[in-house]
């Protein structure tokens, strides 16, 4: 069947922050992160094995990442690791059932439990952290 | 393999990355950001055994977590056995290679061996 | 020509009763196949709007005993009621309440864990089993989650049964349409049991859910059985303004008053002792008599209404005991029972009169049984008590599906298929309904006809009123309302929205020419021109036969064991 | 759909408010694609969505699809996207919406009959795969069982996953669900979790068991969107957390 028969919301859906509040922000920053993280990693492993090539092969590399647009990218990826790797605990934590809440009768209006300030704060935190550690990030590599 | 299993590893990668990427990326910052990169630096700390041994451990656990990641999401957008398959299949070749490719770089800078 | 598919059992209906006979028959043979038949996915039907409770007599161990339960469903009946079926229901339902329980189902509990029940109008004991104030959900969901333990039972989910088929004597299959494709099917089957609830929506202002409209009776009643008391309608005292949304007996259950504009509990002034937790029947003529008599109150819609206040109970109880009310009320009112007082007022809500069976659920056709609201065992007589209707649902349920598994394992010969009754139908239906040709709105006709209902035969009905309203039916009749609109053949409800209306007119027209026909006032039916119980003239079931011009109606004798008739009072 | 009874001459109808209903109309066997036809509709404080829709198909066009039978959110019929996000139709109210236009389509991950009527087939077979119901050996009652006792502290566990309409929003929310057409998705999960919580059962492996493959309880990510449109408040994502604790051996 095509994505048209069955009618699913597809990509745009998935990845479409706007209709259910903070929750699903965070969901879409995991994956960005995520593949950001993986792209980084790949070309880090690559970046470094140019040491291979000695001194001068590491020096080239140094030159070609040590640029403003290379910190650039560099505070991103701190930025995208602290975030995963903040909000990765929380979605642990989440997905073993801590924090999330206990069962009980809901009373109408109906609000669920699931989505509760804990997580909330863990997901702000997360986002505010990355904030924090690409500043610093930044002002350590401008700095010099 | 049972997706629990996978799952599990997952999470276990990531956890015990946690703490030695931390460990990683203060060195950087510790040294100062700059100094940290010079080449004897590196070299250095490529000599070290534990931390190159450290850094082995980074590589493959950050290999399996990302490119299950990357599993994951994939498996998700589209379905299909012969997809699903590949993905599986591919995500394990790529996470392989990378690990052959960063371990070649540890190993040899470490000994010294095929260094320029 | 008609798509042909074949089961052994076809259950017609898809509420507590449909769903329990299906289980009974998977349980007794896994090798039979049974299919359920419903217009509406399976587990939406209309059963799951059920709300107070299921009467169940738990705590002999308390004090209570199946023969006060006997007892009060025959009372309650006005005495109409069969009093052997009576009892069998009361003898049966304890059972059938712990299989639901040992199935999943989440009654509330007491302290102690023993299923937990609560007061409930008519009875002289607390023994309405309940599960918040959703029983019926609940039960349907037990059921259904229950069949999907069965590899041998089908669901054909949204499919509009049209009519039964027949060789004079036995079953032989039933023709009906896939709503989703729009394909017209006969299903060939050697056992049929009908559960297709309730027909409240002939009136406008009902509890029920929209599709409980009377398709299912008027199939059997068209393949030549007879649809018996179908003049008794029972009227819940408490249907929500504006929305007509049922507010369970359960909230009076807890504790809920009825007051009038003096701010009485005026109750107090027409059943003494069991005060708002009278029969329905009383409790609404009560309402009423107060509206007509100026001690009502006026809703902002322009209607007379009375005030049911929850507010003495507690934010805390009501959450815990009756929250889908408390939902109802504040989403569909904008009313908080822990905080205001509600607008209610006598709303259609239960038919006691369905398809005349035996104590066993058998028809008058061989190979054919009826359970649950579409039934009329007479077991409710002219006034079913509150939350035991359910309990029928259950029993009769589970007991046709045993014998309908009986006759079918007894295998027969088979007799050649009745071709010409499969086209005879296709051309009732397409010829004379989807491709009619009219220039009136039949969803105005339909309207205008639940109207009529409710404006002539209400609570109060007089010779008067119902002669009007049989005149008015048979004129809106003649329209040319036969048509539809939508032409294309994949989901229309508009085709199935003018069966049904073609539907309504066959029954409405039986209750009231029963209603007519009944000149005494007994349960939920009660005559101003004729105000008293007449045993001598009208102790004896309607009952109705189909002939192309006007119904052919009968009596029929009422079974009485061990209580004689006596004047009924609370 | 007056419902009201209709003794209403002295009805006080002061300004009737009118709101545009847009109503997504495609038929799969017939048109190439979804076009949207607008009414006028008439609305009081109480009008609820499936009232305005129900009001078209009576007056203006017979031939909207929808599906629709309690009215009163019970049933879990009614479920279509109402200005962008997934809701029952008979639980919302026009005056709720704080719009002036109402814009209704079929809900999203369902494959679509006709207009606002969505297939459930798929929702029905995963609700089914879970084994949503009580595994215990004496589920058949014998002659002289009784109930089972269980505190309300117990009936507490699970009563708020039984709310469960299978009315589909939560699968149509869900961000897995928006590209994966096998995730077993939240209804089916919550439901496992039903009836894993609940002290008469004693099936959790073999249901553990179901859900641990590609497609299943793994591929939530615990997104929460199912727990924000739940019309009935099951808060499916904290029942499959729940369930997950189990997997993981947080909770045992
Ligand atoms: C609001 C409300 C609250 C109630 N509360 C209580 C209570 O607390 N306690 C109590 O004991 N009773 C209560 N009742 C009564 C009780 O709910 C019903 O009598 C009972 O649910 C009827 O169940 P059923 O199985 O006979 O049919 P229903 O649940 O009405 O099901 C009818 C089935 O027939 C199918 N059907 C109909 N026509 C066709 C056709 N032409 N083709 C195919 N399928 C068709 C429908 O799809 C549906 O599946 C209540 C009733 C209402 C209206
Ligand atoms: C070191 C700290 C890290 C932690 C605690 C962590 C944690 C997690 C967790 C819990 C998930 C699952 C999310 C979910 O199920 O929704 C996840 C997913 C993922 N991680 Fe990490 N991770 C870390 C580092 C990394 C790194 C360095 C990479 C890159 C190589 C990475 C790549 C991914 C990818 C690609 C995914 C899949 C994204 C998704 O499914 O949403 N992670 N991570
Ligand atoms: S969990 Fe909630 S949203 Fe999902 S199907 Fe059940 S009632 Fe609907
Ligand atoms: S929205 Fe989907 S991702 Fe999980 S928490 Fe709910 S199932
Ligand atoms: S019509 Fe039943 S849930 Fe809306």
């Amino acid at each position: 069947m095509t994505n048209q028969d069955e009618h699913k919301e597809g990509i745009g859906g998935m990845i479409n922050p706007r209709r259910y509040g903070i929750e699903r922000v965070a969901y879409l920053l995991m994956r960005l992160s995520g593949l950001g993280l993986l792209a980084y990693f790949i070309g880090h492993i690559y970046e470094t094995s140019s040491i291979l090539k000695g001194q001068i092969g590491w020096n080239e590399f140094l030159e070609l990442t040590q640029t403003n647009e290379g910190h650039i990218i560099l505070a991103i990826v701190i930025a995208m690791c602290v975030f995963h790797t903040v909000n990765g605990i929380r979605v642990m934590l989440g997905q073993g059932g801590v924090g999330v809440g206990k069962p009980a009768r809901p009373d109408y209006p109906y609000i669920p439990a699931s989505q509760n300030v804990r997580h909330k704060m863990g997901i702000y935190s997360a986002i505010i952290l990355a904030a924090i550690a690409m500043m610093y990030g930044l002002a350590v590599m401008f700095g010099e | 393999m049972r997706e629990s299993i996978i799952m599990k590893i997952h999470y276990g990668t990531a956890l015990a990355a946690v703490a030695l990427v931390a460990v990683h990326i203060l060195m950087r910052l510790t040294q100062g950001f700059s100094e940290s990169l010079q080449y004897d630096s590196v070299i250095a700390n490529y000599k070290f055994l534990p931390y190159a041994g450290m850094l082995e451990i980074i590589l493959i656990l950050l290999s399996i977590h990302g490119f299950n990641g990357l599993r994951v999401i994939l498996l998700e957008l589209k379905q299909g056995r012969t997809y699903e398959k590949a993905v599986s299949y591919g995500c394990v070749a790529a996470m392989i290679a990378l690990i052959t490719y960063g371990t070649r770089t540890i190993i040899m800078v470490n000994t010294g061996l095929g260094m320029m | 020509m008609a798509e042909s598919i074949e089961f052994d059992l076809i259950i017609c209906g898809s509420g507590l009763a449909g769903l329990r006979a299906a289980i009974e028959a998977a349980t007794k043979s896994s090798k039979i196949k049974i299919g359920i038949v419903s217009k509406v996915q399976v587990m939406r039907s209309h059963s799951v709007s059920a709300e107070g409770g299921t009467a169940a007599v738990l705590f002999e161990d308390e004090g209570d005993t199946i023969e006060s339960h006997i007892y009060d469903t025959i009372k309650g009946s006005d005495f109409l009621a069969d009093q052997d079926v009576a009892e069998r229901l009361c003898v049966e339902i304890p059972k059938q309440v712990y299989q639901l329980d040992h199935w999943g189902m989440p009654w509330s509990r007491r302290d102690d864990g023993r299923i937990a029940q609560r007061n409930f109008g008519g009875y002289s004991f607390p023994r309405a089993t309940y599960a918040s104030d959703k029983v019926g959900f609940f039960e349907m969901q037990t059921l259904y989650d229950t069949c999907q333990k069965f590899e041998n039972i089908e669901y054909l989910n949204e499919w509009f049964a049209t009519s039964i088929i027949h060789d004079g004597k036995r079953f032989m299959g039933i023709t009906a349409i896939e709503l989703s494709s729009g394909t017209f099917y006969t299903i060939k089957g050697k056992a049929l049991i009908i559960a297709t609830g309730g027909a409240g929506r002939l009136y406008s202002f009902s509890t029920y859910a929209l599709s409980s409209t009377p398709d299912g009776l008027d199939m059997a009643f068209r393949a030549g059985m007879a649809l018996k008391d179908m003049e008794f309608v029972q009227f819940h005292p408490t249907g929500i303004l504006p929305s007509g949304i049922l507010i369970t007996e359960g909230a009076r259950g807890e504790g809920g008053y009825l007051l009038n504009n003096k701010g009485e509990r005026f109750m107090k002034n027409y059943a003494a002792g069991k005060m708002e937790l009278a029969p329905r029947d009383i409790v609404s003529r009560a309402m009423m008599t107060e509206m007509s008599e100026g001690r009502g109150f006026k809703h902002e819609t322009g209607v007379d209404c009375m005030k049911l206040d929850l507010r003495h109970i507690g934010d805390e109880k009501i959450k815990e005991k009756l929250g889908g009310i408390r939902e109802i009320s504040i989403k569909f009112s904008g009313l908080d029972p822990a905080i205001d007082v509600l607008d209610v007022r006598p709303v259609c809500h239960y038919m006691m009169g369905g398809i005349h069976t035996d104590i066993n659920g058998a028809t008058e056709l061989q190979g054919v049984w009826a359970a649950g609201e579409a039934a009329c065992n007479s077991v409710h007589g002219s006034n079913r008590l509150g939350a035991n209707s359910t309990s029928e649902c259950i029993v009769w349920g589970r007991i046709t599906g045993e014998l309908a598994v009986n006759y079918i394992e007894k295998g027969f010969q088979s007799t050649s298929w009745p071709h010409h009754l499969v086209g005879a139908e296709e051309t009732r239906i397409y010829d004379g309904i989807f491709r009619g040709n009219g220039d009136v709105n039949p969803y105005e006709i339909r309207q205008e006809l639940t109207d009529t209902m409710n404006e002539k035969a209400y609570v109060f009905r007089n010779e008067e009123n119902l002669i009007a309203g049989l005149k008015k039916i048979r004129q809106l009749k003649k329209e040319t309302w036969k048509h539809v609109d939508d032409k294309a053949k994949e989901y229309n409800t508009n085709f199935s929205n003018v069966m049904e209306l073609d539907s309504m007119f066959r029954v409405a027209e039986i209750v009231l020419i029963g209603a007519i026909n009944r000149k005494e006032s007994r349960g939920a039916h009660a005559r101003t021109d004729y105000t008293k119980r007449d045993d001598a003239n009208f102790l004896h079931h309607t009952l109705a036969y189909y002939d192309s011009k006007e119904p052919i109606m009968k009596t029929h004798p009422v079974t009485i064991t061990k209580y004689k008739p006596v004047e009924r009072k609370y | 759909m007056a419902q009201i009874p209709i003794i209403t001459e002295a009805s006080t109808t002061p300004s009737p408010k009118v709101i545009t209903l847009r109503i997504a109309r495609y038929n799969p066997q017939h048109d190439s694609n979804k076009k949207f036809m607008e009414f006028n509709i008439p609305y009081e404080r109480w009008t609820t969505v499936l009232e305005a829709i129900l009001e078209v198909k009576k007056y203006f066009d017979h031939s909207v699809a929808v599906r629709y039978s309690c009215r009163q959110a019970t049933c879990g019929s009614c479920g279509m996207i109402i200005n962008g996000k997934p809701r029952l139709a008979c639980f919302t109210k026009i005056s709720e919406l704080n719009s002036n236009v109402v814009t209704v389509e079929p809900m999203n991950n369902f494959p679509v009959i006709r207009d606002l009527a969505v297939k459930f087939e798929r929702l029905f077979n995963t609700h089914h795969k879970v084994k949503p119901y009580l595994i215990h050996d004496d589920s058949e009652i014998t002659t002289d069982s009784k109930e089972f006792l269980q505190s309300p502290k117990e009936l507490e566990k699970y009563i708020q996953f039984s709310n469960c309409i299978k009315c589909g929003l939560c699968n149509s929310a869900c961000p897995t669900m928006a590209t994966d057409s096998l995730f077993v998705g939240p209804q089916a999960l919550a439901q496992a979790y039903r009836y894993v919580a609940d002290s008469r059962d004693k099936g959790k492996d073999t249901r553990l068991k179901i859900i641990d493959e590609s497609h299943g309880i793994w591929r939530c990510h615990f997104a929460g969107s199912c727990s924000q449109v739940c019309p009935k408040g099951v808060d499916p994502a904290m029942g499959i957390q729940l369930l997950r604790g189990y997997m993981l051996g947080f909770r045992s």
